[in-house]
């Protein structure tokens, strides 16, 4: 079992974006650091109780579901859109949605385009292997616009290069992406992002079919870091917490019943992940919220409670 | 003398069983060594099943029916993203055939003429060919596709500031020549006739090369008919002029004549049809040039660099294959008084090409598999778009692997049994 | 045998003097190679040229159908002279035939193509003609049965015998030999000689590059000795042989001769 | 025929013609120039009309490119700066050449990658013994070959190893772990950094392996043919363990994952790594392919000509994505190995190839002369065909190598960074974006690419010629 | 000269005859090469071996070491049938010697190691025996100072010497020698054929196919003619050449002899 072998290697292989600011990107130092990174980091709290226990594989968005397929990560966590093939005939398992997003186009500003309807006969930079690149032929067409070329290049880098350079007209990918993508762009204030969301983007973490606990403790990692933010349970108080006596943060932090045994962990699992990673709205805050050269407000991502959908499932 | 008749060899008799027979033994090393190769195949199997179920991967070749739902940037044969997976992959292929068949050209041409080059007596033109070839085969090859794509292609000007290109400096010369030889009048009628023509209309900018395109309409089929009664013409008039020059030893320009057949005749369909071909030029419109042909620079970037890298490995073997054929052949052409021109081509490139055809279809070969490196570019190969996109698509990995490797296999095997045929023919029959 | 009528009505026109050299001297770099070389050689001649390795003998021949050039001096051939005018050149190696050492036919041609290749091409004579006339001299060389075959696929001997029937399609008026039977084995040298004879025999102007002293005894009008880049003695062939005049012919007669 | 001579017409030698030289002349210079600057100018510049244009034109062809390169990477080279604004013409206030404080900045990537900066002693240490240890091999006077060609080909991997990845493999299991029932021993300890989980695991295979070759071996070559059959495998086995011994111990370094290995590192452990180990894979097919037994004939033409048929890259898309699938489950492989293991399959088909050629070249007359003195035909192999089959083609693997190298720059393509893949990473920073970045690293990798090619074709070349003269003494 | 103690020694056990044929036939393909042979050879003699070229005296002595496999009759090599068994091709191997017409050393190893190379991998030999016995058979072939060349720094009839130590090193019971003089210039036949005496007058059994009639004379006790596959005649030396019965031993004889 994925667990097992895990607990045997003594790291979680995790695969990550190579390189999107916000999400998943190493600093000088080679650190890993963004919301798809500290996922990761919480499954390794989880297990280990060390947050460092994880091996970050670079994966391109071609090759992404290989990597996983093939047992050398054992989830992927690298904003990806949950659709139903990839949950079903590709052999995943979503375990949730760290990230609601949507598609979105950058252009030069130069342009002066308002729009994506004015898009027509635009030439467009896409990822290979992704919705986007899905999306984007389906745009069009709903919209009776003939696109100039779509061209599909195999790194986000190289798409990048060739929409800087002048390739394209248009870049097209997740709104989140698009914003860190503009941060990486030689002079941020030429580029634009247009209005349009022409798509849902749920990008979630994903491990292979056929274990099913595995799936469950990466599922419930995410509920948890949910569950603690609804419940107030924070990094730095947590230890206090552990004392309180609301029933559902008992629960959630074992002090109320063993729940942790049921995805093959101890009791104070949601402890260890809180202290190592905090919980969602931390992760968010810290890693593309207002506060970030990012600055994405939560919007769809705020809890069910407070204007969002995000909901974690209960403790119980 | 005994008396024994010719007789075929005897049956092999019957032996002694010993395990020092060696027949028994290469049986048993094979019997061991097919139960090897079938354990092997077997536990693949065995192992592959099991982990795809595992993974609740599908299989098969079901997929390819499916809606591919991606745009591809060059495509030979209509296609949008409604078609099929199959569709895809039948794009796929022919790009590659494409730039391969015209990288194979460009590169033979490349290295012949290098290859000659390298043996002019031209000191400076050596030294030219020499550093060519040096440099170019001793850069990797995806090396050189991302430096003609990244260091040059993009940088040209966008499509708004496009280098354009028409027939406007001919013109212009025409004209200032007629003004210089005091016909400055007859300049007036041909500029206003020129004007039209000589408005840009190749435009080169960082989306590629955009070119003016033919409008085939109604009745050109005339004109293709004409096309191939012309080629057919010239065949004939090449056997003609052959049987002719045989039979009576007089040179018949058959060449010439062949060419002005195949402008001629088309032409001449074309007037009587009404001109129903039309020339669409290309306009800058919105984003980009609408309507003509275009050539997009991730095509542009592949084909060059494998022309450019292969033509360095051809020349050298063209001038390996040239100096490999004796100094004494072109003395004895000489002193049967054949002139240079004759001798090369009667004498020293069928013999040289002998030596030549062998490496030349490695290297055929090595630029149809490295075509697969557009990738790196983003050029919609079989590599890219089948191997790329539609297995991250469909997950596939098995089925989709096989098949592209199979369909490179097929692209070599046939090269080879082509090349092998034509170098069976060109192959020297010795005692 | 009596002459073969071909090669008899190609000599009709011909002038009187079939090669003229005169104050002919050639370099190779700083390598002086021909000093001073006047030889005159009349139409129906046969000249064989004798001499140590390295003397000049093969660089003499070859200028006289330009695959050599030369420096100083006139040649006139058959009543052209060798400038740089390549249509001289042209006329003047229609008018010669050569062979070589090493035979050099054209191993992708069949022994008919390699034959009637240059009359083809440079005599624009009609094919049929130019076999026609090529399976002539096949005969007169002895070979007409293996015309079909590759030069590969034929003995030393007759390869050497293909390449005078190659230089003979051209109907050439003075054939030159450079060593032809030096790259033979023994036993094909013999029916080599024989074709030379034979040819001989019907009148050609020769001149013969050769160590072979029973063949130059047998044809050769004059024999000519050279050394060092010089002819040092010329002679008719009984006289040479029997009574050389200067010493280094005489060393030389002595090392061939047994 | 003709020798019963028809009479020649007779000699027309008057005694006038006749003629004896008196003089003999001196060498004398030509009055025209045959050699010297004059004429070699006359001969290869100006020769004809054509000769002449040709001339001009390859004058002017050098003209515009020469100079302009020289200007752009030299002259007008920026050489020192912190970011673009080095290198940006507008902030310089004129025109910019090569932005060489780009490449400056990216060095330690272009020769590492990411691989950690407090351990790059490492790195260095490596590529210092690889010199060292290379050198003496490639320079044909020096003596003591054959214990260099061991230090190099044997001991220096593991050394190399064991210091890029800090040694201490962890193997969990052997043969029997892997493709055994069950994982037997997966339950034991460490003792003292050791697993006793793998050397058990190792040990029985080791046994159980000897033990089977034993038995097939006295069953098809006889009873006196077993106890050596068994001693090789056991020999072959003690060495493996030595090896992996070797690699598994502790030695106190950290571990740097492959995965932080990049640039020029990762060019030469794969390009190195390829050809040491397509050499016997090269010759075992190359002997398979020449084999009378036509299954063993078939299965090698079939490999060789398989891998050489498809694109390395597909056979990197196999080894790195499918290979997996294929194995057991339990079984994970690295992904520079596995990128590794793809290079090391598609070099040792065309080693077969160059390997063939070596075998092919070797006359008839030798394999005869061997067995007439009664060699049996494994040692005929060992000692009289392959020794010189090798030797004649080993500016073919010089070349093979070249091409691998070449290659290495594929693994991009499976997303590991070798120095291309780390030169195309630093182009993306816009730190360092200007107008000149592009050109410069392309010129720079471009220099290290053709140093490495050119160095390796002349020596192969040079090489070639002093095989054939040896040959021919 | 007394026989050669090492070579004696090795006799000592052999069976009385060496070789024996019996109705040996063999085929290339369908051409049919040997037909039914028989020829039964004593220890000790010696036969020389002559006939036409293509005559199958080659393909006869090497079926005799398996070089060449035969379809049908049989074939005892000192008391060992040759079959399949490769066993007993391996022992039939180290009891007979082969010298062939090139030589075959191996150009890779120096002449003490062509020679060291069977006795220690075949006879399993330490290497100091192995080189005494090397430089033992080295100096009656007249070459021990040559020992640390390499064979491509020897003339050829050096090296067919060292060819011929070579196999002794082995100590066969039997040399086949296979035209071991056609490929030497004239003037190194004789050091070849002066090795070849030594070993026959050492009592060595010895087939050899040669032209070289004065040393069928001298040294042969019976001489084979062979032609198309069979054994045309046999007989001892002076009658054979003398007094040849067939008629194509007499066209050969003439055509051989002058
Ligand atoms: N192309 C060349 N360049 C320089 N030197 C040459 C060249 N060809 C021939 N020589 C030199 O010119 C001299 C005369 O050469 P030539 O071939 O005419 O001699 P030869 O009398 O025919 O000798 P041989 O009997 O060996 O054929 C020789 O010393 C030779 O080395
Ligand atoms: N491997 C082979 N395959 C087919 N035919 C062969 C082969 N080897 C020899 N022959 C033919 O068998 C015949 C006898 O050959 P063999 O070499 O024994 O003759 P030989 O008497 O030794 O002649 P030579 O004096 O030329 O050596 C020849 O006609 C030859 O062409
Ligand atoms: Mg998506
Ligand atoms: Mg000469």
């Amino acid at each position: 079992a994925t667990l097992d072998e895990v607990k045997a290697r003594g790291s979680v292989n995790c695969g990550v974006s190579q390189g999107l600011p916000g999400f998943s990107s190493p600093n000088d130092k080679n650190e890993w650091g963004g919301l798809d990174v500290d996922f990761c980091r919480a499954i390794a709290a989880a297990i280990f109780n060390d947050p460092a226990k994880v091996k970050f594989s670079p994966l391109s968005a071609k090759d992404r579901f290989t990597a996983l397929t093939s047992g050398a990560i054992d989830v992927l966590s690298r904003n990806t859109t949950w659709t139903m093939s990839r949950d079903t005939t590709l052999g995943f398992n979503f375990a949730g949605v760290i990230y609601y997003d949507g598609q979105g186009f950058l252009v030069r500003k130069a342009l002066g385009l308002k729009s994506a309807k004015e898009l027509q006969g635009a030439s467009i930079c896409v990822q290979t292997g992704t919705s986007n690149e899905l999306n984007v032929s389906d745009f069009f067409r709903s919209n009776n616009m003939k696109n100039g070329e779509v061209i599909a290049f195999g790194t986000i880098d190289e798409t990048v290069k060739a929409y800087e350079s002048g390739r394209c007209d248009v870049f097209t990918a997740d709104r989140s992406q698009l914003a860190a993508v503009r941060l990486k762009l030689t002079n941020a204030a030429d580029h634009v992002i247009l209005p349009e969301t022409i798509s849902k983007e749920p990008l979630g973490p994903l491990v292979r079919h056929g274990d099913d606990q595995w799936f469950d403790l990466v599922k419930w990692v995410y509920f948890a870091l949910l569950n603690a933010e609804e419940l107030g349970v924070t990094q730095k108080n947590v230890d206090e917490q552990v004392n309180s006596q609301n029933p559902d943060v008992k629960r959630l932090l074992g002090t109320d019943g063993k729940y942790g045994e049921g995805i093959g962990l101890t009791a104070d699992w949601a402890v260890r992940i809180i202290k190592a990673t905090g919980n969602y709205g931390e992760i968010y805050d810290r890693n593309v919220g207002p506060a970030t050269p990012l600055g994405i407000e939560r919007g769809l991502n705020n809890l069910w409670n407070k204007g969002g959908i995000q909901y974690g499932m209960p403790v119980r | 003398m005994s008396d024994v008749r010719l007789s075929g060899p005897p049956a092999a008799s019957r032996r002694r069983w010993s395990w020092t027979d060696p027949k028994l033994r290469s049986s048993v090393i094979q019997i061991v060594l097919a139960l090897i190769m079938v354990w092997l195949v077997w536990s693949f199997y065995a192992n592959a099943q099991a982990n795809l179920s595992r993974l609740g991967i599908a299989s098969g070749f079901g997929f390819l029916d499916n809606r591919a739902g991606f745009a591809i940037s060059q495509t030979l044969i209509p296609y949008n993203e409604s078609m099929s997976y199959g569709r895809a992959f039948v794009v796929g292929l022919l790009n590659t055939l494409l730039v391969a068949f015209l990288g194979v050209v460009l590169a033979t041409l490349i290295g012949f003429v290098m290859g000659v080059a390298r043996l002019s007596k031209n000191v400076v033109i050596k030294a030219l060919a020499s550093a060519y070839v040096e440099i170019t085969r001793n850069l990797p090859p995806l090396f050189q596709i991302m430096f003609w794509y990244l260091a040059v292609l993009s940088t040209l000007p966008g499509p708004r500031q496009s280098w354009g290109f028409g027939l406007q400096p001919l013109f212009g010369a025409i004209g200032s020549g007629l003004s210089a030889i005091g016909l400055g009048f007859l300049g007036t009628p041909i500029s206003n006739f020129a004007a039209g023509l000589a408005a840009p209309s190749v435009f080169v900018n960082n989306r590629g090369l955009v070119l003016p395109r033919p409008v085939f309409e109604e009745g050109s089929m005339a004109i293709l008919y004409a096309l191939i009664a012309a080629v057919v013409a010239s065949f004939v008039l090449a056997r003609w002029a052959k049987k002719r020059r045989e039979a009576t030893g007089k040179p018949f320009p058959a060449f010439w004549a062949g060419l002005a057949l195949l402008i001629a005749l088309p032409l001449a369909a074309s007037f009587a049809a009404g001109n129903p071909v039309t020339i669409e030029t290309p306009e800058l419109r919105g984003f980009n040039f609408a309507g003509g042909l275009k050539v997009i620079p991730e095509f542009v970037a592949l084909l060059l660099a494998l022309a450019i890298y292969t033509g360095g490995f051809i020349a050298e073997i063209v001038r390996s294959g040239i100096l490999a054929v004796s100094k004494g052949q072109s003395e004895a052409a000489h002193s049967l008084g054949l002139r240079n021109g004759p001798t090369l081509r009667l004498v020293i490139i069928p013999q040289a090409m002998r030596v030549i055809v062998p490496p030349l279809t490695s290297q055929y070969l090595n630029l149809t598999k490295n075509s697969s490196l557009g990738v790196a570019v983003g050029y919609p190969d079989l590599f890219a778009v089948f191997a790329g996109t539609t297995l991250n698509q469909t997950g596939q990995a098995i089925e989709i692997i096989a098949v592209t490797m199979a369909v490179y296999l097929t692209i070599s095997i046939l090269t080879s049994a082509i090349m092998g045929w034509y170098n069976k023919r060109v192959a020297l029959v010795e005692r | 045998m009596s002459a073969d009528p071909i090669i008899a009505a190609s000599e009709a026109a011909a002038p009187k003097i079939a090669v003229e050299m005169t104050g002919v001297n050639k370099w190779y770099g700083d390598f002086h190679v021909l000093r001073d070389v006047n030889l005159t050689v009349e139409r129906g001649e046969r000249l064989v040229i004798c001499g140590p390795s390295g003397s000049g003998k093969s660089t003499l021949i070859r200028c006289i159908n330009r695959l050599e050039e030369h420096q100083k001096g006139r040649i006139v051939v058959d009543g052209i002279e060798l400038t740089d005018d390549l249509k001289r050149i042209d006329e003047v190696r229609r008018e010669v035939g050569m062979c070589f050492q090493h035979f050099n036919l054209f191993p992708h041609l069949t022994i008919l193509e390699n034959c009637t290749l240059a009359p083809m091409w440079v005599r624009k004579m009609p094919k049929k003609e130019a076999e026609d006339l090529a399976m002539h001299f096949l005969e007169k060389v002895k070979i007409p049965h293996q015309a079909h075959k590759y030069p590969g696929q034929l003995s030393g001997g007759q390869q050497q015998r293909v390449a005078i029937a190659r230089a003979l399609c051209m109907r050439p008026r003075i054939m030159l030999f450079d060593e032809p039977t030096s790259a033979l084995d023994p036993e094909m040298v013999k029916e080599v000689l024989d074709t030379m004879v034979s040819l001989a025999q019907d009148g050609m102007t020769m001149l013969c590059v050769t160590h072979e002293m029973g063949f130059a005894r047998q044809v050769a009008n004059r024999v000519i000795f050279m050394d060092a880049g010089q002819i040092i003695e010329m002679n008719e062939p009984n006289a040479f042989f029997s009574n050389p005049q200067h010493e280094r012919t005489k060393l030389f007669l002595s090392q061939i001769l047994h | 025929m003709s020798d019963t001579t028809v009479p020649l017409s007779a000699p027309r030698v008057s005694p006038a013609q006749a003629y004896v030289s008196t003089t003999l002349r001196e060498q004398e210079p030509a009055p025209v120039a045959t050699r010297g600057p004059v004429l070699w100018v006359r001969k290869h510049l100006v020769g004809s009309v054509p000769q002449v244009l040709l001339t001009l034109f390859g004058i002017w062809l050098v003209y515009v490119t020469v100079p302009p390169m020289i200007k752009f990477f030299l002259i007008d080279a920026v050489w020192t700066g912190a970011n673009r604004e080095a290198c940006l013409p507008e902030k310089v206030g004129r025109a910019v050449g090569a932005c060489w404080p780009f490449v400056w900045a990216k060095l330690d990537q272009l020769i590492y990658g990411f691989y950690p900066a407090s351990e790059r002693w490492r790195v260095n240490v490596v590529y210092a013994l690889g010199v060292i240890l290379l050198l003496p091999l490639l320079i044909q006077k020096l003596p003591g070959k054959r214990l260099n060609a061991i230090l190099f080909f044997g001991i220096y991997p593991v050394v190399a190893f064991v210091l890029l990845t800090g040694g201490n493999l962890e193997m969990q299991r052997f043969l029997i772990g892997y493709f055994g029932p069950t994982d037997l021993f997966a339950g034991a300890g460490i003792v003292q950094g050791m697993r006793i989980s793998f050397w058990i695991d190792f040990l029985l295979s080791t046994a159980i392996v000897t033990g089977i070759a034993y038995l097939v071996s006295r069953i098809v070559a006889g009873p006196e043919a077993a106890p050596g059959a068994a001693k090789t495998t056991l020999s072959v086995f003690v060495l493996l363990g030595l090896v992996i011994f070797a690699m598994d111990i502790d030695v106190g370094l950290p571990q740097v994952e492959t995965r932080l290995w990049g640039g020029l590192l990762v060019t030469l452990v794969i390009a190195v790594t390829g050809i040491t180990v397509s050499l016997p894979f090269g010759i075992l097919l190359a002997l398979g392919r020449r084999s009378k037994l036509p299954l063993v004939k078939a299965l090698s033409i079939i490999f060789i000509e398989f891998w050489r048929g498809v694109p390395l890259i597909t056979v990197l898309f196999f080894a790195t994505y499918m290979l997996p699938l294929f194995l057991p489950g339990r079984l994970t492989i690295d992904g520079l190995l596995r990128a590794l293991v793809g290079v090391a399959l598609f070099a040792s088909a065309y080693m077969a190839e160059v390997v063939r050629g070596g075998l092919q070249a070797i006359p008839k007359g030798q394999y005869e002369g061997a067995m007439a003195v009664g060699l049996p035909s494994s040692l005929m192999l060992r000692l009289v065909v392959l020794p010189q089959a090798l030797k004649l083609v080993i500016p073919g693997i010089v070349n093979n190598f070249i091409g691998l190298f070449k290659d290495t720059t594929l693994v991009l393509i499976v997303s590991i960074f070798d120095l291309l893949g780390s030169m195309r990473a630093a182009f993306t920073d816009p730190n360092w974006a200007s107008p000149t970045t592009l050109f410069t690293g392309f010129g720079f990798a471009g220099i290290i690419y053709f140093v490495f090619c050119f160095g390796m074709s002349r020596y192969s070349m040079a090489l070639e010629k002093r095989l054939d003269r040896a040959q021919r003494h």
